[in-house]
């Protein structure tokens, strides 16, 4: 039955989170970009949310509370509307979390999900992009080879969060030959395994506030335990869904943070007299932003129910990523036009916006739901 | 909770409107492209029999109303749902063919406006023609020479004597007038002013059937696309019709008239977007199989930087309909669920309106000269979507509710 | 050393052109559309212009005038600017007498072009394109065998421009192997040749008043002389990057007669008590097409004074002709647009430069420089 | 006769321009974008002692007037098409590093003001100094904080006071200001109106130099890009200048003041589009290396249809930069042979503002995640390029600019 409503849960949930980013969140967004730093004390209290924990089962400490794509979009879209890096910061722990909550073997569970489920944050992520420009989803050069009853994973990983932080990273390699999706693997990887290395951290040209690294695979040996899924392994098509609908639905957010700021600031300034938003120019710019809000968001929240239904969704949340994220882009760009000099000073956000927003058609798996 | 899933049987309905599209429209789609201003008798026939199909009109499935006959297309997901359905089937209608769609025998936009502002004795008196007889349609006319955009500047008067209404004025663009009042026994909805001193309040509808004295269909437009459809320039000089023809409350109040007139305007944007998407799937699924008959591949989830130029452009196209339907959807929805869906109804005329005409032209382009070619129906479908972007609001109409409704201005300060 | 005007006899071959593209061929150019005939009064007069006489030497009764490519883009704009049916047709025999003109050996330059330097109109034509989706100009299909002394042509061709009128058509054919532009051979075909079929008059879209056909070449046989160049053959990529530049310029003429017609329009329309064109999103269309028409023309204008300084232009001529197909386009699309339900009926010409422009990028082949 | 190709002597001289700008800016370029605000002494001795580097300012080859020094850029192609020569210098120069570029010890846009405004007295008096002694900075002052885009709305005042003027008044986003008023001996061309009732003909422009009592810089900004060039905030507190500081006439004639004040745009406009051209070329070098290297054909006359998507972004950026330079050249051309450009010019503005805006865009994604990393130059130039769409006229001011003068309007009509 079609239904464009959200459950008075998410919604509660959407007002919840939204009011801490608007409240919170947002205030520490630029400082965070210019120093680098994320301050402890917000990620902690944002900790306190429970996003993570949330989902996570009763038995291992969890609040057992229903995992659901579309809830997970909202909460991204909510986050990342304070500010994108911190939102990919405080969700990476999801990184590893939900690929074993979803796929792993009852012992893998019992392993990992305790310690994320810990109160306060625990940091923890997944490496999945590597560092080549046409680097696909679909063409992993990473490898997993067997060896005996254990794995031997080597390979060049980029653009993975916390890595420097974590305990545990979920490493996505090449096991076997098959196309597209197929033949991929996903292990739990200790950050301190013999043939890890971190790189110094990377320099951006956006999300200047999260901490991201390559990390060096060199026949790093795990023993089968390490497999995600155990002999099942995992449903790799459908991770990947979840990581773009949930990078997607931040696209959204920041779309959203640039749409509301334009609107009010172009409400407020005057050229020639008036409040530039009179001009059909700017005013059909922040009517474009509107649509194009919706429309990314009603893409993705299609994909996202396709998942909570149990399907790979990979058509619709490949689409809507693509669509979220070239949209992102045209509104941030125009954001900082519309606010002319001021939009192109460190004084306003939205050059950061503009600069955060050029990240979600080059970058990927830095998000799930 | 978050769902844009047909249901089942709405599925399964939706296929029988599918097949009409296929069977009866699209055969004989080129020739009434070919032949302009000569009439599908036998489409009309077949379409004005096929009563669930007839309900097909914009602002939704009268005989419903009318007939309280609760096995109609809305049935399935309940009667709250017919704005929905309504796009849906538009959709499938439209897919077949736009222009014959528009000459379907039926309400019409007339039958929208009389739901619109009509007292429920207006609403059976008037559209009552619609259940039973040979073919009829309603049209709407709003549009005059100087007002194109603009409908609050309509010049055309009514003016009280005695029992009668006498209108003065011309209206153009006015879709399907001439099957209204002279290949039928339909009417047309005329929007004209009681009260000029008044402005938009002053502005009221009025039933006009055939034969009515000193109105004549003074043309009949030559079209880009859409020519199964007739547009017709209705002359209205010193027109008399019965009191009880105007429309609501002949009372001039700020709140009254012209408000009820726009309304109809939420109701018919998501249709008119449907109609669209409709247009656009046709050359989004004629492209999709040709590409596959061609073996060119379209590899969902590869790297972008790794697509060919007509993958990509196919992608961009289907993600594009997607997007302008869900917005449609949400319109109609919000309409069925008794929420003001003014914003939401431009948002979705405005991207449904734009992205099929690019969608068409795209298409066009990929089938290169064959595209061009009137062999294929791939070039009258762009030429038919380019209406879309027109008529009920503008691109540039739509996007100004649009603009003014996110900046919480008025017309006074946003125009 | 850099110059952007035009020479004093270019300037005069432009406003004599031009006036007679307004007064003449634009009046013509709805009834022609609608009735799917050039009135032969209208050839003939066109014809008086000398337009493919001039640049014939004198010895074949020509006017010995210097051929530039610049200057042939000036013509063909101007041109098109009344009607681009009307400009197609009338500078068909070009398609035939130039590449003779051009790499003909003297025997053909004789043969060939007498005829076609005689007063009145004479038609003549050349086939190029393909009847397939994607064709494209390297990689013809139809194909021409040596027999001997001779040639077997065979092959499908469409689009071909006044086949059922011309006495000869020039035919384009691959002879050889070889990569992109090379291989390719143009012939000069008699109409009535064994094996040659023409089909039924073409409909298309737009170009309504231009006759185009397909054309069936069937072990087409044909004499060495019918090789154009002999021996030495032709530069294809030289004729193609030629073609460009002509049908390029031939985009600008309708851009150039859309951007006239919306401007007068809008400023007389008047919605909401004021003209349209003093609305930014109306005013900033307009402002649009007028940049498009000059950014068109200047590309191509630098492909053509190449062409006239003897290099091949093929890079350059190929993104103008791309470059002027999409901008015809998008400015008929929004001449359209700016006349709202007005530019949807035929009563006004924009519709129908809306579905000629389209034809920019389909089609290939129908005029040249 | 048509001709768009340099002439080979200049060919040659820009190849110098195009060694500086490898030789000198790319190896500071990512340094002086990280350490924003920091001065690259080293650069500016370099560019200063190159006296005919240093030439290359907004306005053109200051010093070729004041020298009366045949031997300068613009020779070859005679000193006629100086202004073309500017933008070609300025497109190499840019190619290197825009920020460094704007932040090359010259006249600047102050100059420009000086040989728009100033007598010949002054433009000798004010501009000497850029050919002798320590690097010098010129600048112009024109943006408030209550006017962006709009020039006319001015609210700095100059009154006079016995044989001074009294300048009040805050400038904001000036290009070059702290290094011309505090690091350098060098001044800022500030705009102001000595009589408000008289509009725009009441705006001048007044050279202040170093030290000028009441003239304070109050802050310098941080950007997006374009990092290494200091963009400034002055504040006039009763800054008193001598009264032979205003340029050109201080009579208030309705042609007067702010018509030349707004002619300096036509020079400087198509300088900026240069500028821009410069950097997106810089983008598109890179790429198209880039591609080769990664063996990503680029196929030039293939079917359209064949083409990759990378193949045919590439293309249309290539074709776009070449359209915006074209049109950049031609508004310099004609300056250079006195035809009034201010269509042109505002038309090559906007033109290549939003291309190359577009272009570096795209060439950061074509290059995913290795794009969006600062180990390359790439997302430097994306940041970079925005403020071409921006200063010296937005966009939407230029094509206001473009509208208004080919529909024949003023700005009553349009605005």
């Amino acid at each position: 039955m079609i239904d464009f409503d959200l459950t008075e849960e998410q919604q509660m949930i959407r007002d919840t989170v939204g009011a801490f980013a608007r409240e919170e969140i947002r205030p520490a967004a630029r400082p965070a970009d210019e120093s680098g730093d994320i301050p402890a004390a917000l990620i902690a209290k944002i900790a306190e949310l429970g996003l993570v924990r949330g989902a996570l089962p009763e038995s291992v400490g969890g609040d057992g509370a229903e995992r659901s794509a579309v809830t997970g979009a909202i909460v991204a879209e909510e986050l990342a509307y304070g500010d994108l890096a911190i939102a990919i910061h405080c969700l990476a722990p999801r990184l590893l979390a939900y690929p074993i909550l979803e796929m792993g073997t009852d012992a893998q569970r019992a392993r990992i999900l305790k310690p994320l489920a810990a109160s306060g944050f625990v940091a923890a992520t997944a490496a999945l992009m590597e560092p080549r420009w046409d680097f696909g989803l679909t063409d992993l050069q990473t490898s997993a080879k067997r060896d005996g009853a254990n794995w031997i994973v080597s390979g060049a990983k980029c653009g993975v969060p916390l890595a420097a932080e974590s305990e545990t990273i979920l490493v996505y390699a090449k096991s076997g030959a098959g196309e597209g999706f197929t033949g991929v693997e996903a292990f739990i990887v200790p950050r301190t395994s013999a043939g890890v290395t971190l790189g110094d951290r990377e320099k951006s040209m956006g999300l200047k506030a999260l901490a991201t690294y390559e990390v060096q695979l060199k026949d790093v040996k795990l023993g089968a335990e390490a497999r995600v899924g155990g002999d099942k392994g995992i449903n790799y098509s459908r991770l990947m869904s979840e990581s773009r609908v949930g990078f997607g639905a931040m696209a959204v957010g920041v779309m959203r943070a640039a749409f509301e700021y334009t609107r009010d600031y172009a409400k407020e300034r005057k050229a020639f007299g008036v409040p530039i938003a009179t001009k059909q120019a700017i005013a059909f710019m922040i009517a474009d932003m509107a649509i194009e809000i919706d429309a990314a968001r009603l893409l993705l929240w299609e994909a996202a129910a396709q998942l909570d239904k149990g399907a790979d969704a990979l058509e619709e949340s490949y689409l809507a990523k693509n669509y979220a994220a070239a949209s992102a882009l045209r509104v941030a760009d125009n954001a900082v036009q519309a606010l002319g000099g001021h939009g192109y000073i460190r004084e306003h956000p939205v050059e950061m916006w503009f600069r955060n927003a050029r990240g979600f058609s080059a970058l990927d798996g830095l998000a799930t739901v | 909770m978050i769902d844009f899933e047909l249901e089942p049987q709405v599925v399964e309905r939706l296929k029988m409107y599918h097949m009409v599209a296929e069977n009866v429209m699209r055969p004989i789609s080129r020739e009434y492209d070919e032949r302009e201003h000569e009439e599908p008798e036998q489409f009309f026939q077949t379409m004005w029999q096929a009563q669930s199909l007839a309900d097909v009109a914009p602002g939704g499935d009268l005989k419903g109303d009318l007939k309280k006959d609760g096995a109609n297309a809305a049935k399935p997901s309940g009667p709250k749902l017919r704005n929905l359905l309504t796009c849906a089937t538009t959709e499938e209608l439209c897919w077949g063919d736009a222009g014959l769609f528009l000459s379907t025998p039926n309400s019409g936009l007339g039958g929208a406006a009389v739901m619109a502002a009509g007292t429920s004795e207006q609403k059976s008196r008037f559209l009552k023609r619609f259940t039973e007889g040979e073919p009829k349609w309603g049209a709407m006319a709003i549009t005059e020479a100087a007002c194109g955009s603009d409908s609050a500047a309509i010049q055309t008067t009514a003016t009280r004597d005695g029992d009668h209404w006498v209108i003065n004025g011309t209206k153009i663009f006015c879709t399907g007038g001439q099957r209204a009042v002279e290949k039928s026994d339909g009417f047309v909805v005329v929007w004209a002013t009681v009260d000029k001193s008044a402005g938009r309040a002053g502005i009221k509808s009025f039933v006009v059937e055939r034969g009515a004295p000193g109105m004549q269909v003074s043309r009949v437009e030559n079209k880009l696309g859409i020519r199964a459809s007739d547009t017709a320039m209705i002359i209205f000089d010193n027109c008399r019709v019965p009191l009880d023809h105007l429309l609501g409350s002949a009372e001039v109040r700020k709140d009254g008239g012209f408000k009820d007139a726009m309304a109809t305007f939420d109701a018919t944007r998501p249709i008119v977007a449907a109609m669209a998407i409709g247009v656009g799937r046709a050359a989004l699924d004629f492209i999709r199989e040709f590409l596959r008959e061609n073996h060119v591949p379209v590899r969902y989830g590869i790297s972008p930087r790794r697509l060919s130029a007509i993958e990509r452009d196919f992608m961009d196209m289907e993600v594009q309909l997607k997007a302008a339907r869900l917005l449609t959807w949400r319109a109609a929805w919000m309409l069925d669920t008794g929420k003001r869906n003014n914003l939401e109804a431009s948002m979705a005329k405005a991207k449904a309106g734009l992205v099929v005409t690019q969608i068409t032209q795209k298409a066009v382009e990929i089938l290169g000269p064959l595209g061009y070619s009137r062999k294929l129906l791939v070039e009258k479908w762009m030429r038919d979507a380019k209406i879309n972007d027109i008529f009920e609001g503008t691109q540039q109409i739509n996007m100004l509710i649009v603009a003014r409704r996110v900046l919480g201005y008025g017309n006074k300060e946003l125009n």
